[in-house]
């Protein structure tokens, strides 16, 4: 049994140094490995993202993170992810990793995302400039996300994005800001792979619940709705193929 | 012209662009001359500068900051998905 | 007593060439001016946006246009402006017109709009550039707006966009695309001024009427939903105040 | 994997993108076997193409093309907003 540590919306600033760290000193007793699934920052400055450093490295299992919108905000997304790096977290955006859990290989791929909204409501890339380049960027992720689960050798495998691949996770949140909480594109390049969980954070009036429409589960870990430091969720790897005809 | 929902527009916009708050996850509803702010926040000091920034943006409503601070505590269960 | 004609989203393609002129051919019965708002062609070429030179100038009233979406399709949105102005209809963009109807000065300002969603439920300037640069649109279209407005002396004050200003006039469309329909910002930018009249299309499965936050009227004109050549509006000039005091 | 949602997806994209029909406005509906394609479009040449680049994304779909050509008649009142 693999047990998959995970929150989302962390936004820490510089006024938090210290206060979260805490929460997740003995969680090699709940956990094998945890996700942060974005929103690691409020501003997204360096400052902040030495904070998260901080408070993540070197924690008692692997942390594997992607980035969010608020890590986006100050442009600093590269060195955000270069200093995470360094202090011995994996950040993924369009990539994915491979973790030994005692003889199990678990795969996470996994990228920030974007919006665009869900199958039959959502934008096109179509008419001005700025609504291609919306369109564009949400066809970009989904597309690396695509590519880097479909390159994941593993027994589990994990989607892990920021914004969301399902509407289901949505419900609480106003249909109306849909186009900018998801995409049906992300879920789209996890259902055109074989995944056992989708985590991802962004809406904070979701629900923690859901599904793609292709049936992966998935899990909205953004805090203010698991309301604790980390949800955790156990798989099993699919049964080994007996080496013999049955 | 006073348009309250152009005050809750102006506020909301307020709370989630000042590098103060920056919190787009903030709701603002106007019920006569009340405000109330719903959500949940980070920190302590992140609450307190959602009713620093809402204050600048409120007047003569009386300010009611429902925002509460998220829990931190180690996970209690876990969920099988086997 | 003016009567303003209105249609939005008459989506002109080459193959239309001659179709739609005959349905105008009367107008003058009808109406004192016609107003386009928007997606006057369908891909923004400019073989297209001379297929809306034929059939739209030269009718026995005059004629103002906003563009729309479609209409920036191609990126030749410069040159379609510069050939409907040469055969003289009048394309605003955060522009004003005023135009004298029988000694009574109409005014009407216009310009694309772009989208965001309705106040509460909206986009921000906050996290990465694609959503920066769409909501700065928005942001810049409806200030550009406001100032065409603030800047018209008229004794019937007109605005026209592509995009809605009101989420009342796009019931029936999914909510949860509302905010590539219109934008609240292009509403605050009309209450700030004294408008008789807001005309928008775009929104082809939304209602005719409603009203801005501020009571002004709204009336969606997309083709789709009128179902005819354009639409009659009537409005009278303020009474003229007293010169005595009552 | 045969995921409806995404086979409409697919389809509103291409009316959406594709240069021969350039409609945002058309909805597409899947229900068992059969498509359903509603809107209204500025003329029955628009209509035909929208078929034909349905036709090109619904294998093995019975499609309905119920899409309807706007009128263009001029108008026979007028709404009296005085």
């Amino acid at each position: 049994m693999i047990r998959i540590g995970a929150v989302g919306d962390v936004h820490l600033g510089v006024d938090m140094r210290g206060t979260v760290r805490p929460s997740y000193a003995d969680i090699a007793e709940h956990a094998d490995l945890l996700l942060l699934a974005g929103d690691l920052t409020r501003l997204g400055t360096v400052a902040e993202g030495e904070v998260v450093a901080d408070e993540f490295a070197g924690l008692d299992v692997p942390v594997i993170a992607v980035l969010g919108n608020h890590d986006h905000q100050s442009d600093a997304e590269d060195k955000i992810t270069g200093l995470l790096t360094d202090r011995g977290i994996t950040v993924l955006e369009g990539s994915a990793t491979v973790l030994d859990v005692d003889g199990v290989r678990v795969g996470v791929a996994g990228g920030k995302g974007f919006g665009g909204g869900f199958a039959g409501k959502c934008g096109h890339a179509f008419g001005e400039r700025e609504m291609k380049a919306f369109i564009h960027h949400t066809e970009e992720v989904a597309e690396r996300l695509r590519t880097a689960l479909q390159g994941l050798t593993a027994d589990i495998r994990i989607a892990l994005t920021h914004y969301s691949p399902s509407a289901e996770t949505l419900r609480g949140e106003p249909p109306e800001i849909f186009p900018f909480l998801g995409s049906y594109q992300l879920a789209e390049a996890i259902d055109a792979s074989d995944v056992d969980l989708a985590v991802h954070g962004h809406a904070h009036y979701g629900t923690e619940s859901g599904t793609t429409a292709g049936g992966v589960r998935v899990r909205n870990v953004a805090q203010p709705i698991i309301q604790a430091a980390y949800r955790v969720y156990t798989l099993e790897p699919a049964a080994v193929e007996p080496a013999y005809p049955r | 012209m006073n348009v309250p929902q152009y005050d809750v527009a102006e506020l909301r916009r307020a709370l989630a662009e000042d590098p103060r708050t920056a919190e787009l996850g903030v709701q603002v509803r106007i019920r006569g001359d009340q405000l109330f702010l719903t959500g949940d926040v980070a920190c302590p000091e992140r609450r307190a500068a959602i009713a620093e920034v809402a204050a600048e943006h409120s007047d003569g409503l009386a300010l009611h900051n429902e925002v509460r601070v998220v829990r931190h505590d180690p996970p209690t269960g876990q969920e099988d998905l086997r």
